[in-house]
């Protein structure tokens, strides 16, 4: 049983941590803001979750493992609300989806 | 305990306590009485602790009753108990001096904050003075340095922000420098008291961090005390600020740092790194030398007579140094004393352009010519201030040059090229303050310059005003006759700082 | 693994901070400075240094960013590009020659982590041999700071008190009050009109302010202080302040009352210390608070921890609203 | 190994100078403060790499008879004041920034200088 939950728990982590690297990488590649955000949302759901609940296995039922599942909550909330802040600010300052071009020429914006 | 036991500790805890009540108080003028009562109140207190130390004896606090090197000590020789008094004396005459140009020019709702600041400034100040810890002088230093800039940036003009700009990062690199300085020190020894680490630096096996260490300290003291090359803010933070900061801050802020740099360099490297006063000498001469020619150089050519003050503090700085770097007791007992009369006569000049600046708005030369006429006392102060940092006899100004003079006589052939230095920018000073006294006193006033020459009213700045100035320029005279008491504690301080030089 | 997974974050340290220097739009710059702050908070932790590595997290990363956005707001947010760059050449070869010098200075120094190092040998294993005996709590950093170093303490709460009343007096240059409030600033309408913004903010503070006073009251048994609470107050309180609007942020804590806590805070802390001269003992020895000097001592720290917290949350809210409220 | 015990030594150098060279050589006083705190930062790595014990954890006293081996808490204090001084610097600096805009419309050095050279 342990050596299974050991195994488990070492998947999770791997795994998680494979997806946080896709999104670091997603968000350098991909050619656009949205699409950035897209692939970056990966480093703040999937990753976490992934990496906090093997994180939970490994130390089985302790106070541990509810200050990380606390930790998991906290993020699971505040992780698409500040996607959705990015994404929002972004629409309203006038960045179009799909293209490399603002439709507003406001110099603050970096350059895709 | 009885109250006599705390007064060490008490030079900081008054000025810490009246700070933030006045930032609070309402009306204005309360805070400025408040300001003006701590301010008296420390003075009080330095004065009796430089009585106490007159016999050379040196006063230890524990700071929350731990014994040394854990806790915090605090440690004040004469050395530290001049420099309070110093500091403590300047506030107090300028706070007094500067209140109807302060009521002038800053909006009354911020006033409260302003002079919060200046006490913090005095008890920063005080605080580096009197302590025994070399990471407690960082947090005081950076205490009295915010709030520098703070009072410097109450100028009215906007010259004054750039030029508080340039002397925070200028400062925050100098203390910076002090803390990595001071990091190293502690990782060779594990101690971050004074007096501890002198006693276990002498057994470390590897000198090269130690070295650093003493470049890093050296380096950025010399920022901070405005040493020539590193002055670069000090002639616009003067030039700029608001007159009664400016008599204040000369007179004593610069002065702190060199008692940080000759407590370290004295106490902590000398006794233990081998061949240390040869390179401090080494070092500080040719620098101090450059600075006194330098500073009075530029000082002829100035035509802002705050800014020409500014640099003549560069060249008296130079002296100070000019004297450590003998690394004798001569040396030291001739820069110590000028630390004191510098003070003196520096800040009696600056008091009486506060006076002056109850009437002009700006400062060049021809902005005074013929103010003489109007203001014949304040300008006679402005005038016995000017012969004290010449160093014409009868004034302590005189005092502190001739033991200078007579410390470089003691350094064999070398000592005559000194003096000739000494002589000319003595000389170089009479050129400079000439060239404001000279049309001060005789010129017609001239009608396009003076700003407010057109008021016939004219007159003397306001009674009590007058009477600081006076006592002042008085004071230049006073320890210019009876030099007993500064020499005794200068003759204390140099012979403390001398005890661990082998 | 460690010691590789350290020396990788100790590397990412010099970039960033590379990109934060070349960096030519400054809100990346800051944003930069920010991750920075964060990666040293890291580095702390995989030094041991819990209590360092808290404080970092809030200040340099929360804090410190806020006000430099703050700022930003009221200034250019482009570093002006020349086609001559000045100074740069000198510049380099003066930072060179600095930094050669500390890395050969750095061979005679202590390998890290070295047991027989001298900082090790003095006067810090006196801390960890008599905290639990003269003080008894867990924390010996605590114990230091406020205790066995309360001096310094009290210096670094007045630095930040300076601080706060320098912000105030610069930026209330040229208007009526120090911080004035009826004015309905432009930072009102950005995050009102969000809703999950607005209500995910709005759930979120009570658990900041919370977590704030857990790190107040907790600092004696693990990691915390009044600093660290201070600034994760204040960042609930900003929160609340960037939702609702600095109009009812100031009215639940009006200007008076935040510079009133700074003050206070800081009197609180030094008041403690000329009570404990009254009471017969030197300036901050806490001992005579109480008839055990042990007690004594755990009073006078939670108190004088309170004053810090107190001076930490008033500061840093005013600083913020001297910014928000200096318009353009 | 023993090499890699001074790598904290060379990131503390490197930080201090790249801090250093953003204080000297750009002209944007917002740059010019965050190269200050760069310049600071460097400054508590060196502290807090001081502080390290190998094999220690954060000095915690859970269990005074337990014999383990805690890091050095005196560093750690020292660095905790510095931090708050630094950011303390920074607010200053900033209000200074602004007023500095406010005056001059500027915030690029050079220009400063030259709108005060022609005044």
């Amino acid at each position: 049983m342990a050596i299974v939950l050991d195994a488990l728990s070492w998947a999770m982590l791997v795994g998680g941590a494979l997806f946080v690297l896709i999104g670091g990488i997603g968000a350098l590649r991909m050619p656009d803001f949205f699409t950035r955000m897209h692939a970056s949302s990966l480093t703040d759901s999937l990753g976490p979750m992934l990496v906090l609940g093997g994180l939970a296995l490994q130390s089985g039922w302790s106070l541990e493992t509810v200050k990380v599942l606390a930790i998991l909550l906290f993020l699971l909330i505040t992780g698409p609300t500040a996607t959705y802040a990015l994404g929002h600010a972004a629409s309203v300052a006038g960045l179009k989806g799909g293209t490399r071009e603002y439709r507003a020429s406001d110099p603050r914006e970096p350059r895709a | 305990m009885s109250l006599e036991a705390h007064i060490p500790a008490l030079p900081v805890i008054v000025p810490l306590l009246a700070a933030p009540i006045a930032a609070y108080l309402r009306p204005r003028h309360l805070a400025w009485a408040a300001a003006t009562l701590a301010s008296i109140a420390s003075f009080a207190i330095a004065v009796l602790l430089a009585l106490a130390t007159r016999d050379g004896s040196i006063h230890r606090y524990a700071m929350g009753g731990w014994p040394a090197p854990f806790g915090i000590e605090l440690a004040i020789d004469s050395l530290g108990a001049l420099v309070l008094l110093i500091i403590t004396g300047a506030s107090t005459l300028a706070i007094i001096a500067g209140r109807e140009t302060i009521e002038r020019d800053i909006e009354p709702h911020r006033q409260p904050l302003f002079y919060a600041a200046w006490l913090m400034v005095v008890a920063g100040l005080a605080g580096i003075a009197i302590t025994g810890d070399a990471f407690n002088v960082f947090v005081f230093m950076e205490i009295s340095s915010l709030a520098t800039y703070v009072v410097i940036a109450a100028g009215s003009d906007r010259q004054a922000l750039t030029a508080v700009f340039k002397y925070l990062i200028m400062g925050t690199i100098g203390a910076t420098f002090y803390l990595i300085g001071v990091g190293f020190v502690y990782m060779m020894t594990g101690t971050l008291n004074f007096a501890d680490m002198q006693a276990r630096l002498a057994d470390i096996p590897y000198v090269a961090p130690v070295h650093l260490a003493a470049a890093f300290i050296i380096v950025g003291l010399a920022l901070k005390a405005a040493v020539f090359p590193l002055h670069a803010w000090l002639p616009n933070a003067y030039a700029h600020a608001p007159h009664a900061v400016t008599a204040f801050i000369a007179a004593c802020s610069t002065k702190v740092t060199i008692l940080v740099l000759l407590r370290f360099d004295f106490v902590v490297f000398m006794g233990n790194i081998a061949e240390h006063a040869t390179q401090f000498a080494l070092f500080v001469m040719p620098l101090a030398l450059l600075g006194i020619l330098f500073g009075s150089g530029v000082a002829i050519f100035e035509t802002n007579v705050k800014r020409l003050l500014g640099y003549s503090s560069i060249a008296q700085l130079g002296y100070i140094l000019l004297g450590a770097s003998f690394v004798d007791r001569a040396g030291l007992l001739a820069s110590v004393l000028h630390i004191f009369n510098h003070a003196l006569a520096k800040g009696a000049l600056f008091l009486a352009i506060v006076a002056l600046g109850h009437h002009l708005t700006r400062f060049e030369i021809r902005d005074l010519h013929g103010i003489g006429r109007r203001m014949p006392w304040t300008l006679g102060a402005f005038s016995i201030a000017a012969l004290s940092l010449v160093g014409v006899p009868g004034t302590a100004g005189f005092i502190s040059k001739w033991y200078l003079i007579v410390a470089a006589f003691g350094q064999g052939s070398l000592g005559l090229v000194l003096v000739g230095v000494i002589v000319a920018s003595s000389l170089m000073a009479v050129v400079y303050l000439w060239r404001i006294l000279e049309p001060a006193w005789f010129a017609a006033a001239d009608p396009v310059a003076a700003g407010a020459a057109d008021d016939k009213r004219v007159g003397e700045a306001p009674v009590g005003v007058l009477a600081v100035v006076l006592l002042a320029a008085a004071l230049n005279v006073w320890f210019g006759l009876v030099p007993a008491f500064p020499l005794e504690l200068a003759g204390h301080a140099a012979d403390e700082l001398l005890r661990h030089v082998p | 693994m460690i010691v590789v997974f350290s020396l990788f974050l100790l590397s990412l340290l010099v970039v960033t901070a590379i990109a934060i220097v070349r960096s030519e739009n400054l809100f990346s710059a800051v944003m930069l400075s920010g991750i920075f702050s964060l990666l040293m908070a890291l580095n702390f932790f995989i030094l041991d240094a819990a209590d360092v590595a808290l404080t970092e997290a809030a200040v340099g990363a929360g804090v410190s960013t806020v006000l430099l956005l703050g700022a930003l707001a009221l200034t250019p947010t482009e570093e002006r590009r020349r086609k001559r760059e000045r100074k740069v050449a000198a510049t380099l070869v003066t930072v060179t020659m600095i930094f050669l010098a500390i890395s050969y200075a750095s061979f005679d120094q202590p390998r890290i982590g070295d047991p027989d190092a001298p900082v090790h040998r003095h006067v810090a294993p006196w801390y960890l041999e008599q905290t639990p005996e003269l003080i008894d709590i867990p924390n010996v950093v605590t114990a230091v700071l406020g205790s066995f170093r309360g001096y310094d303490t009290l210096g670094e709460v007045y630095v930040v008190l300076t601080a706060g009343i320098g912000v105030l007096f610069l930026l209330s240059a040229g208007r009526p009050g120090l911080l004035p409030h009826r004015r309905e600033p432009r930072i009102e309408s950005s995050l009102k009109s969000h809703l999950i913004p607005h209500v995910v903010g709005r759930v979120l503070i009570p658990f900041i302010v919370l977590f704030g006073l857990y790190v107040q009251f907790h600092g004696e048994y693990g990691p915390g202080g009044g600093f660290q609470a201070g600034a994760i107050i204040a960042a609930g309180i900003i929160l609340f302040a960037l939702l609702e609007g600095e109009g009812a942020a100031l009215k639940v804590l009006p200007p008076r009352v935040l510079v009133g806590l700074a003050i206070g805070g800081a009197l609180l802390y030094l008041l403690v210390g000329v009570a404990c001269m009254l009471l017969g003992g030197n300036f901050l020895d806490y001992s005579v608070l109480a008839a055990d000097p042990v007690t004594g001592q755990q009073i006078g720290i939670i108190l004088i921890e309170l004053g810090v917290g107190l001076a930490v949350t008033g500061t840093l809210l005013s600083i913020f609203h001297a910014f928000a409220a200096r318009e353009q | 190994m023993e090499i890699l015990g001074l790598y904290n030594y060379w990131v503390f150098g490197a930080l201090l100078m790249i801090g250093f060279f953003a204080l000297i050589a750009r002209q944007n006083l917002v740059k010019k403060l965050l190269g200050l705190s760069i310049f600071q930062s460097a400054v508590f790595l060196l502290y807090i790499s001081l502080a390290k014990v190998e094999g220690g954890t954060a000095p915690i006293i859970l269990d005074p008879t337990a014999a383990e081996i805690f890091s050095n808490p005196l560093p750690q204090v020292l660095i905790l004041t510095a931090i708050v001084v630094g950011i303390s610097t920074t607010a200053l600096g900033l209000a200074i920034v602004v007023r500095i805009r406010e005056a001059y419309d500027t915030i690029e050095d050079d220009e400063i200088r030259r709108l005060d050279r022609r005044s």
